[in-house]
């Protein structure tokens, strides 16, 4: 199976695309999701709430509002530019951004409802032992959820490889830039090449699996390990 | 039962609606992206009559043998191409500053013409433009609309203030239909084929920004 | 720069409350004795930060405020390890792991080294083990090891010895007796179980339902008729005694308890020392007449200072030996029939004695 | 704000086609993700990996295969139209086949998480008591995995709402019969009638907005007062 | 219909491996002794179900197999109730809840009710509380009172009393017997505190290294000097005796044990019931005259049978007393100066002497 340049540019770019988007997520979700995770009150369910927002849209309308957003007369649009030097709408960034937004409540959620479930005796325990809380956090809580950690990213990259909607919304379609994988898997469909759609999914989704294996079986290893 | 691609839904919402006005026959409208629709009906999708938004996916519909049989394409408009954004030159297709929403040639019969208009030696030098690929011609428009892009090639019937590309810069954009049963089992979609083709209807369509077939 | 003083309001639940004020040497192993529920765990987690007392509560320990109006210092800046009651090792880390835990966050530099630690508490065959497979004596003596790792200034111990057997529990003791006096490392160690208590502690602090019964040191509440610790079916007193000259023949060493002979079992000693000794209340037997043909070696002139009935059938005695006392439980009958009056001089047989620092029973 | 009759009908539908498939998401994620955290073996891993897949295409690609499943000249087809006497494809159960399949990860994967750090130790109490496997499952890791159940059930919910591509694929956007709300709504936005597509925007917003804050509160005001 | 038949071979981990065949009584309660680590709670886990012994292991309870190769019954059809090490209450029910959880599904019909259980192990201020809430020790009371409540036929209690203050502990034993008997309701009871295990028990097993180092009933195993028993600091031998007359002026019971009265502190008991004693080994001593102006009560002419020398400087005495057996544990230095020699005839005094059935301790 032979791959046009086209095709190897699209799978360079998702590749690219789901794997900085699964790193952001977890940076960005992983505290916001300790945090609600710890709160006591009652209004973070709000954020909770907002968080799984993005869920909620079309992925063509997530986008379109998106779009509006990112535009290069928006006060977002013209800081990014000032910022950067270049325009935010249809670039690799904005696409970053999409799928970031779009893929949070994949990544928050599992990840609180994990924290949730931390011990807080062990967080003492590990505090008397001198242990201060982001110290608490990654010695104790973090390793604890670790399967929690494998669930999170993997539905963030899963989810970002398939995403289409929202990409083909901000990104403009531009091969070698924004053009992704799941866009061109689409093209094919549409213009009814059922044959390369066929042979395009298929890698996708051995590739996929492969991975996705690895990943699980790997988990399984080392989770089994302590929990014997 | 009938299946749109999505740029002339709005149009034959109105159409639709005269008709059931004078018959008292609702008309039940699906649209989609013409390839989603193709898909669909080689599929067994429940429409009688279907209207693409090109030429090509309706014939080979028609060439495809599943499903029940089919009657022959016919032609039920021509859409033209306008250039919208910036100062409404056409000369602008040659500044490569520029950024440029068009509908996905892989995909849309638009996207194909505007590529072709492009293809001309007068705008080579705009090559290294910002080219932005919509899904289709509606996305070009809401690239354009959102102030995304600066300029857009796109139907007349979405942008009828736009400059008016000539149109044989471009291979015709034929816009085809197709029946999807007997009409002799259907005596409401015989109607309907006739509405279609009357006066009434050719008006509505030019009124919209196509042009009628010959 | 005194010890620790605490001034303490904090309720759990609804229902209870600790409230205590006292003062506490930072020195020496002061035991937290109390009935189960009384508030001894409450007391140390308040000590260690992890539960918060009122906003007027204070904490200071040697001369810092660890809690104040105001002032909150957070536990892991408290310098304190803490043994709790159920061992709480990190299911995620082996043996080995738990206790490097510790060491790489200890509070100061100074403390013992893990090769130390582990042959103390027997742990080499543990190390790679993970915590779910420990049994429970094994966990809790991993968890002693993983405070002691953390070299911390004050160590509270939650009833560490619970699921430990008697010999195992004894030898750990000694180290624990050891480590306070070689590292100078205070501790506050909570049990119900008076003879460990009476083993290991200087000072005392009785809990009742949150308040603070008695305190004081261990020898003067120990021979007192009017506390908890007297009515305990394991009621004991408390002496100091100087080690003597040493029975190489019989491996005994002779104490001199206020001018009096006592002998006592065990490995020989370096003469002149101030040993602690523990007499169980009901291991004193009184006579008029000194008896000579029993196997009952530690026969002392005693007064009988106070007499305290203990329900139907007993009785406590307080029995003054030079400055210090002794306790005895004997029958209301034996009372009777010896027509015990205070004031009477009497002698008190000792059938066993516990020596607390190196504690080998000892019998007569 | 007045709703037309097709807005109400897609309100209608859509509403129908997220709590029936978050019930059959419940009803066949909670049995799977139950036996993937049980199991000791490796292979698995090979499940949990297949089980994401629908993650990785596009929702139109994978509507699209879909659509070939489903279509009434396959085996498929033609069983489900010699059991209930009419088509599947285009018709509400293929739309409710398709969710739950998309679906599957984000119910399976949170539940999975959460399953496997249910103490054994608390399970082995329960049948020492006399609790039969079905039974320790009930009470003990049930109500420990609440919060999971919580996000498992949101975020298979909301997808269901927000979800697009498979539903326009396999449903056909029939109007009171699997035209759901996402659709009407991308269906405003491509007929360029923004302010409809807004108007119905925030009403779907706002609406679950509401309902996952009161989810989200009611599951933090119960599960403190378990961890207190 | 015979007992509890145990043929096991059960591996923990690479290291530890316990294997074991025996026959256990299904009456009365069977206490489980070894040092920590020898593989008590892994016997119980077996027992229960929770492990599984290799698959040629059997497990028997009153005929009916619950492991034997190729069957394996699970435990939630055992019929057994655990108490575990840790209490493991359940976190997501309150106190009461775990109560009911045990009641609804409890393994016979025929069981204590709620309100029993509640009263016997005082829980009714805690029903609402939750798990997390309570005190070390209330969740071992409320563990003990939810295995009773599932009405099993078999009792695994994997020491139930460690975080137990000895008040409590002591009401909590007798309630133990008094269920045992009263509901015919065999226990198997995991113990490391000697002094509760002579309390409750009828039949020892002692475990080393997953081994079985002996077995037998409580009263041979007591006073036998070649086993682990007698080694431990608290060494006691058991004896039987019938209740005679009861002293009510001082509130004392006589026992005729052998022939001769022996006085304890009590409440009143019917004549003519046995009953069974615990005298520990260190509260023995002998002399060659009876005394006579003593506070001890009880004195009894014994034979000397047996001597061991334990370290240099404490020797280990058996006395018969009848047909019985008493222990007493005296230095060597006495011996030497007392000349015994086996077969000497001399008096025991015992300082105290604990009544099993009815633990209240005693002093002559
Ligand atoms: N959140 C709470 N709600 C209600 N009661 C509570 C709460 N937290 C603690 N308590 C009560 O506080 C009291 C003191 O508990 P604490 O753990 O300090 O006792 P303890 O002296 O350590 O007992 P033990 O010897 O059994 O461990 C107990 O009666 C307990 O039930
Ligand atoms: N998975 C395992 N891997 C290695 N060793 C194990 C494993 N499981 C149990 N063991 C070992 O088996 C031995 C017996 O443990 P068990 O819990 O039965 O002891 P115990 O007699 O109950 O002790 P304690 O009185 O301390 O509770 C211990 O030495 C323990 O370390
Ligand atoms: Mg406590
Ligand atoms: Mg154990």
């Amino acid at each position: 199976m032979s791959l046009s340049t086209a095709e190897l540019d699209a799978i360079y770019l998702t590749l690219a695309l789901a794997a900085i988007t699964t790193v952001l997520l977890l940076i960005l979700g992983t505290p916001l999701a300790w945090w609600l995770a710890r709160q006591r009150a009652q209004w973070p369910a709000l954020i909770e709430a907002i968080v799984a927002m993005p869920l909620i849209l079309p992925p063509t309308v997530l986008g379109f509002y998106l779009l509006l957003l990112f535009a290069p007369d928006t006060a977002l649009g013209r800081a990014w530019e000032g910022l950067t030097g270049s325009q935010l709408a249809f670039s690799f960034s904005a696409l970053v951004i999409g799928s970031v937004i779009y893929s949070l409540p994949f990544v928050v959620q599992p990840l609180q409802a994990a924290f949730q479930r931390v011990p807080a005796r062990l967080l003492d325990t590990a505090a008397t032992l001198g242990a201060s809380p982001l110290d608490q956090f990654r010695s104790v809580a973090a390793p604890l959820c670790r399967r929690s950690f494998v669930t999170a990213a993997s539905l963030g990259f899963a989810h970002t490889v398939g995403e289409f909607g929202v990409v083909l919304m901000i990104g403009g379609n531009i091969p070698g830039e924004t053009q992704v994988l799941s866009i061109a898997l689409y093209d094919y469909v549409e213009s009814l090449r059922f044959a390369e759609a066929h042979r395009l999914a298929a890698g996708l989704v051995v590739f996929s699996l492969v991975l996705l294996f690895a990943l699980y079986r790997r988990d399984r290893r080392d989770s089994w390990r302590i929990r014997a | 039962r009938v299946a749109v691609a999505a740029n002339f839904r709005a149009t034959l919402e109105a159409i639709n609606r005269q008709f059931e006005h004078n018959t008292g026959q609702p008309v039940v409208v699906s649209s989609a992206s013409t390839g989603v629709l193709a898909n669909q009906i080689l599929h067994g999708a429940p429409f009688d009559i279907f209207f693409a938004a090109d030429r090509q996916t309706v014939f080979k519909l028609a060439a495809a043998d599943t499903g029940p049989r089919r009657g022959e394409p016919f032609c039920y408009a021509i859409g033209s191409l306008v250039l919208v954004g910036g100062d409404g030159r056409l000369a602008q297709l040659g500044d490569p500053g520029l950024s440029l929403a068009v509908a996905n040639p892989a995909t849309a019969p638009y996207g194909a013409a505007a590529m072709q208009v492009l293809a001309r030696p007068e705008f080579s030098q705009g090559g290294g433009r910002k080219l932005l690929r919509a899904a289709n011609v509606v996305q070009a428009y809401q690239f354009w609309h959102s102030g995304a892009a600066e300029l857009a090639l796109l139907p007349r019937a979405l942008a009828p203030a736009g400059t008016p590309v000539p149109g044989h810069w471009h291979l015709p954009l034929e816009q085809f239909a197709l029946t999807l049963r007997p009409q002799a089992a259907h005596p409401a979609l015989h109607s309907y084929l006739n509405w279609i083709r009357s006066d009434t209807v050719r008006a509505l369509i030019s009124e919209a920004g196509y042009r009628p077939c010959p | 720069m005194s010890g620790l003083s605490l001034q303490l309001d904090c309720a759990a639940g609804e229902q209870f409350r600790l409230q205590l004020a006292c003062e506490l040497p930072a020195t020496g192993i002061t035991a937290i004795y109390g009935p189960s529920g009384s508030g001894k765990s409450t007391l140390l987690d308040c000590i260690a930060g992890l539960r918060r007392a009122a906003a007027d509560s204070e904490i200071r320990f040697r001369g810092e405020y660890w809690q104040r109006p105001r002032l909150f210092v957070p536990p892991w800046q408290r310098r304190t390890a803490y043994v709790f009651q159920d061992a709480r090792l990190f299911p995620h880390l082996n043996v080995e792991q738990n206790l490097h835990y510790a060491l790489r966050r200890r509070h100061r530099d100074r403390g013992v080294s893990l090769a130390q630690v582990v042959s103390w508490l027997q742990l080499d065959d543990l190390l790679a083990q993970h915590p779910a497979s420990l049994s429970a004596g094994q966990a809790q003596r991993v968890a002693i090891a993983r405070a002691l790792l953390s070299a911390p200034e004050l160590m509270l111990l939650d009833e560490p010895l619970a699921n430990l057997d008697h010999a195992a529990s004894q030898q750990i003791i000694g180290q624990l007796q050891q480590l306070n006096t070689d590292l100078e490392l205070p501790m506050l160690y909570v049990s119900h179980d008076i003879e460990e208590v009476s083993q290991l502690a200087d000072q005392l602090v009785l809990l009742e339902q949150g308040r603070l019964a008695a305190q004081g040191s261990l020898l003067d509440l120990c021979s007192r008729l009017d506390t908890r610790l007297s009515r305990e079916d394991q009621a004991a007193a408390i002496v100091v005694g100087t080690t003597a000259h040493h029975d190489a023949r019989f491996s005994l060493t002779e104490l001199d308890v206020e001018g009096q002979p006592l002998l006592l079992a065990g490995p020989r000693l370096a003469p002149g020392q101030l040993r602690r000794l523990r007499i169980p209340a009901r291991d004193v037997s009184v006579c008029r007449q000194r008896p000579t043909d029993s196997s009952i070696l530690n026969i002392l002139p005693v007064t009988l200072s106070d007499m305290l009935e203990e329900g139907p059938s007993r009785v406590l005695l307080r029995l003054a030996l030079g400055s210090q006392f002794l306790l005895a439980r004997i029958t209301r009958k034996s009372a009777a029939h010896l027509q015990l009056q205070v004031g009477d001089r009497l002698y008190a047989q000792i059938k066993s004695a516990a020596l607390l620092m190196e504690p080998v029973p000892e019998d007569g």
